[in-house]
């Protein structure tokens, strides 16, 4: 775990636990808080006890939430979140300190909150960005006429950590994609030396995005990272492996279009072009909206969001296993490249023969013995 | 006169390689079953007689001048020239130690025909100087007397006046239009002169019109042992000039294996021309004759009798099915050794083994294979269809003291020869 | 350069150079060797060539008797279980049979993912053992060239890293995948110059062996 | 059960429904927490949010554990049921946010889940509460609210 204090009191603030209890919440409701907050985090039901005591102590952080080449998509995802009661409570105790899609200042006073918040509380802040950072050319995209480039790296500077929200923010996403005409890329390609948490998907999973801040509240720390920057909480599993349709990969049973009778019997949609096998999110648990479903469920393959580059892999309708590119075309350079170059080859072959075979000169008894015969 | 060299033989190899070559070259994958099929490895047990590894120098040459990879190596110098010390170091594999058997062709999975590339690699070997002595002796004694083993006309005149002595029959020579022209080998006339009685007496009763040819009655041909086709051609063209003289319909090779192979299926191929006439064998012949019913024989042998396959007879030329005709015809106890056929064990001596003595050791070593093949079957007589197997096994028998007597099929079945009265001798020897 | 990047130029310029270079070398090789022909038979023959070449392709599939099988039976079983192995994995595993059907527009039915998987135990552990007689028979010991080892490796490596990947062992899928690719791409790259190409020539090989043999009347 | 009820009539439920086999395996489990319980008192809870279930699978599993002689709900952020299974010791306790949507779904192996047991620091703090409203001799109707939730 990635240790980093998120003491952002200030010196009037209470826990969470007595914030709760100030809003009249009994014991019960307590822990009914602590085991579905620790359900979000997919923390083991084991872990109840822990989280129960850290919500306890838990302390009000100041947060900066910057939003760059982005659609909005992911802020839409995380408001439409469903579990209100909860969300609400966390989000009632985290100090939401800029947000320009959704705060209601404007223009110089919206700016001022931000800058009043990076002082205030220097070092301890979480920065919250969405959105990738175009690099071509700093007008592409400027929040109140700053570059994305130079606001992220001045607001980064006294962050205490940074939590990548959405594919863009976290890989650079759709505005890097090929051939990237904004020279987009990601926050971890600009700033080094802040811990950084990246929680990718076109847009993230609400409750994963909950998830990622629950327990920056709740512990104070960034939780566990893949080897690119993922919570291993919520990205620890394989699409392909945690599907309810991986029996019907492993019978061979597949959907070959999309209304066939595979398609109708929710066969496997590997064929299909689903990225499952090289996709690592809490889809297949978690679900979309309220735990209704998921693509692969509602019968349209995964299209790997929260991976990297997901745009350029080669498609998403081909098949995984399928060649991406020109391959067919290279096989056909193959053929002819290899019928000029066999056909000289051989030539000088046949020609390096015929020449022997003009040079021969009639071998007779008395040319055999190398010692002998003069 | 020219000496040998490395040029030429380099150059000579050069010519040898074609699309089966590259083929069988392309595809060996080192599996080693080769070896197991080969009974110099098999009753030695050293892997240096692995048949595709005898190959290595002309393999090297493929690749060298043949290959579009061999020849970034050769012009990056990672493939070395082949050198005269290395062909001279391969002498004991290509030539002491392969009898041109062919049983490693049979079991290749990949299937390459290995032997038929030992075959192209002698002539390479030959021209740079690189044959055997004994071998080199036999071919030039071929060449200048006629016969590798030195047989002039007058000997086998002797021999045909003992045949009439004993037959009354006359033995025909150079008569024209003749059904079949005879050639015989050295051995035969030297060693086994019973053949040609039998067949004397065998075509009397065929009432078949048959001669052999003063100019050309030598069958054995050592240029396609030593591996020089220019002097192949130049043994089998003197059988074609006399029998093309004597327009005989049909020459018949004796029981020899490898004077089949020559004149059967390289003799056309070493003069660059079909022939006029027909090649076959005489057990070929016979079991025709047998077929229209103009060979009858009467009695069974009762011994336990089994038939040694000659390589370049059964497995290199085809003659699998007339042996066995015959031999059931005269027989009552015959057996198949456990490997017969085209898949069965060379006697060792093939291939001009035979008349290298280098390879005398390795040679009788070799036939401890068809030691065992006997042993195991404990048969009392041998039957066999070539002069040079036959030899080798008379040799191999004796010296590990054995005592299985060892006839040739064609002499078997004119000791069952039904003779009729017309022929003042009935009496059979 | 993350997995996705990683796989994604295997599955694109990677494994299409790699297809490139390895048609060009079959093409090349293949064209090499038929150019170099054989010249007529002139002899009586006894039976058609082409029809027994035909038939050697087919039969040297199978030792040519008891006794040879049993003379080389490490050899021919271990050989058996691998090639086996071999083909059922490359041809018989969907996402495989699914590169084909791009390639060449016709696709058939796989096997279930257990079964390939099987499969592909039963190649790795008898490729094994094929090394490990390799090494330790003094006969192959003494045939070996570094070539063999080589292409020993190269066959291997795809093998162990697909497997690997199915299992989502030692690193994660992307990487492993790309892996695997790459050491697809590394054989076919390979291939045409190693003995590898057995794969193709043996029918050529068989075929010339089988019509040498043919037209003299000895059926194999 | 809402949802999962709209999933089962979506999603044509084959006999194949039951395909990732989190059901049996599930049942196992719960098996194995019942021996464990009844020899040592040990409990255990499981979190179906962190299992991948197919359409109609949980439905499934909750068809198959049945209901037993206790349900209760819970009032406090929203709603709660804790639901005693057909199976003594088996508990089912679904958390509903304020909307009514499912929070979270638990099967909590123990004789009583926690949360219905009154709580010690509130216990403490009733006694205190009852022994003020005594003392002041003033009866008042607000202190037993927590007490009285249950159905």
């Amino acid at each position: 775990m990635t240790a980093i204090k998120a003491e952002s009191r200030r010196p009037a603030d209470e826990t969470l636990g007595e914030a709760l209890r100030s809003h009249g919440i009994s014991r019960r409701g307590f822990l009914k808080f602590c085991a579905t907050t620790a359900s979000l985090m997919a923390l083991p039901p084991a872990m109840i006890p822990v989280v129960a005591s850290a919500l306890e102590k838990a302390r009000r952080p100041s947060v900066i939430w910057l939003s760059f080449q982005e659609c909005t998509g992911c802020t839409e995802s995380l408001t439409r979140s469903h579990a209100t009661t909860i969300e609400s409570l966390i989000f009632d105790h985290i100090s939401l300190d800029y947000h320009h899609t959704l705060q209601a200042a404007s223009g110089t006073a919206a700016e001022a909150a931000r800058e009043a918040a990076m002082r205030d509380n220097h070092g301890q802040y979480l920065l919250i960005v969405d959105g990738s950072i175009p690099l071509g050319n700093p007008g592409y995209s400027t929040i109140a006429g700053v570059s994305n480039l130079d606001m992220l790296r001045e607001t980064a500077e006294g962050a205490a950590g940074i939590i990548a929200i959405g594919t863009c923010a976290a890989y650079g996403g759709l505005p890097h994609a090929a051939p990237n005409p904004t020279g987009a890329v990601s926050v971890s390609e600009i700033i080094t030396d802040k811990p950084i948490v990246n929680v990718p998907g076109c847009p993230p999973i609400p409750v994963v995005i909950t998830g990622v801040l629950t327990h920056f509240l709740t512990f104070g720390t960034l939780p566990e990272l893949d080897s690119i920057g993922r919570p291993m909480a919520f990205y620890g599993q394989n699409i392909h492996d945690r599907c309810y349709r991986r029996s019907f990969y492993d019978r061979g049973l597949f959907a070959e279009t999309f209304d066939d009778e595979g398609a109708r019997k929710g066969w496997c949609l590997y064929k299909l072009g689903c990225k499952g096998p090289v996709t690592y999110n809490a889809c297949a648990t978690t679900k979309w909206n309220n735990g209704t479903s998921f693509p692969i469920e509602s019968g349209h393959p995964c299209l790997g969001c929260s991976e990297p580059d997901f745009w350029d892999m080669g498609g998403f309708y081909r098949t995984l296993s399928m060649p991406t590119g020109h391959f067919s075309t290279a096989l056909g350079y193959g053929v002819a490249i290899g019928a000029a170059a066999g056909l000289a080859s051989a030539l000088l072959g046949r020609s390096e023969r015929d020449k022997a075979r003009s040079a021969h000169e009639k071998v007779s008894v008395d040319d055999l013995d190398k010692g002998g015969s003069s | 006169m020219t000496q040998p060299s490395l040029e030429k033989g380099v150059n000579i190899l050069r010519e040898q390689i074609d699309g089966p070559v590259a083929a069988f070259f392309s595809s060996c994958v080192h599996c080693g079953m080769c070896a197991e099929a080969c009974l110099f490895y098999t009753e030695t047990g050293d892997p240096k007689y692995t048949p595709i590894h005898k190959l290595e120098p002309m393999r090297r040459l493929w690749e060298r001048e043949f290959t579009f990879a061999g020849r970034i190596k050769k012009w990056l110098g990672l493939a070395p020239p082949i050198s005269d010390e290395e062909l001279e170091q391969w002498q004991p594999v290509v030539y002491d130690s392969c009898t041109l058997c062919g049983r490693c062709s049979m079991v290749c999975p990949v299937g390459n025909d290995i032997t038929y590339m030992i075959r192209r690699m002698r002539e390479g070997m030959a021209a740079s100087g690189n044959a055997p002595q004994g071998l080199i002796g036999a071919t030039t004694r071929a060449v200048k007397l006629g016969s590798p083993m030195g047989v002039k006309l007058a000997t086998l005149e002797a021999q045909a006046r003992h045949v009439k002595i004993s037959t009354g029959l006359d033995v025909p020579f150079d008569e024209e239009g003749a059904e079949y022209m005879v050639v015989l080998s050295s051995m035969e006339v030297v060693n086994y002169p019973e053949y040609l009685e039998a067949i004397t007496r065998i075509f009397h009763e065929a009432g078949k019109r048959w001669t052999i040819s003063t100019e050309a009655f030598e069958a054995t041909n050592s240029g396609i042992q030593i591996g020089v086709s220019d002097i192949a051609a130049e043994l089998v063209g003197r059988i074609v000039a006399a029998a093309e003289k004597l327009q005989v319909k049909t020459v018949i090779t004796p029981e020899c294996g490898h004077a089949y192979t020559a004149l059967r299926w390289e003799g056309p191929n070493l003069i660059g021309r079909p022939f006029l006439f027909k090649v076959r064998h005489i057990l070929e012949v016979l079991d025709d004759l047998r077929e229209q019913g103009l060979l009858q024989t009467s009695g069974m042998e009762n011994d336990r009798i089994t038939f040694h396959d000659p390589c370049q007879l059964v497995r290199r030329g085809g003659v699998v099915d007339p042996p066995r005709n015959l031999l059931n015809m005269v027989s009552n106890n015959f057996v198949e050794m456990e490997d017969h056929g085209t898949m069965n064990w060379c006697c060792g001596a093939g291939g001009g083994v035979s008349a290298n003595e280098a390879a005398d050791e390795i040679r009788l070593k070799a036939f401890k294979r068809k030691k065992a093949q006997l042993e195991s079957l404990e048969v009392e007589t041998l039957v066999t269809a070539c002069a040079n197997c036959r030899i080798q096994l008379e040799e191999g028998i004796e010296e590990n003291e054995m005592e299985i007597p060892v006839v040739g099929i064609t002499e078997m079945l004119a000791a069952h020869l039904v003779e009729h009265p017309s022929s003042d001798e009935g009496e059979q020897p | 350069m993350s997995g996705a990047e990683f796989l994604l130029w295997m599955r694109g310029p990677g494994i299409s150079f790699a297809a490139l270079f390895f048609i060009a070398g079959v093409v090349l090789r293949l064209i090499e060797i038929l150019m170099l022909g054989r010249t007529k038979n002139l002899a009586e023959l006894r039976g058609s060539g082409s029809t027994a070449g035909m038939r050697t392709i087919a039969t040297r599939f199978l030792p040519a008797d008891a006794n040879t099988f049993r003379r080389s039976l490490p050899t021919i079983v271990l050989g058996y279980l691998f090639h086996i192995g071999l083909f059922v994995v490359i041809f018989l595993l969907t996402p495989h049979i699914k590169l084909f059907q791009s390639v060449f527009h016709i696709g058939w039915p796989g096997l279930p993912t257990p079964v390939v998987d099987f499969f592909t135990v039963v190649a790795l552990v008898s490729m094994l053992g094929l090394l490990w007689r390799r090494v330790s028979n003094r006969l192959l010991r003494f045939l070996s060239t570094g070539e063999d080892y080589l292409s020993w490796a190269v066959t291997f490596m795809p093998l162990l890293t697909g497997y690997l990947s199915y299992h989502h062992l030692l690193l994660p899928y992307s990487w492993m995948l790309g892996i695997h690719i790459l050491s697809v791409a590394l054989l076919l790259v390979i291939f045409p110059f190693t003995k590898l190409m057995h794969s193709f020539t043996l029918f050529i090989a068989r075929y010339y062996n089988g019509a040498i043999a043919g037209e003299k009347g000895v059926q194999q | 059960m809402n949802f999962t009820d709209a999933t089962r009539s979506r999603v044509e439920i084959s006999a194949e429904a039951d395909l990732t086999h989190n059901v049996r395996p599930l049942l196992h489990e719960i098996r194995h927490a019942l021996q464990q319980l009844s020899q040592t008192g040990e409990t255990h809870v499981i979190d179906l949010r962190r299992i991948p279930m197919a359409p109609g699978e949980e439905a499934r599993i909750l068809e198959l554990l049945g209901e037993g002689e206790i349900k209760a709900t819970l009032t406090v952020l929203g709603r709660s049921t804790i639901i005693e299974t057909a199976y003594a010791g088996v508990w089912i306790i679904t958390h509903y946010n304020e909307s009514d949507e499912i929070l979270g779904r638990f099967i909590e192996i123990t004789d009583a889940p926690a949360i219905l047991k009154s709580q010690k620091e509130e216990i403490a703090l009733a006694a205190a509460q009852l022994f003020k409203m005594l003392s002041a001799d003033q009866p008042t109707k607000e202190e037993t609210r927590n007490d009285s939730d249950q159905s």
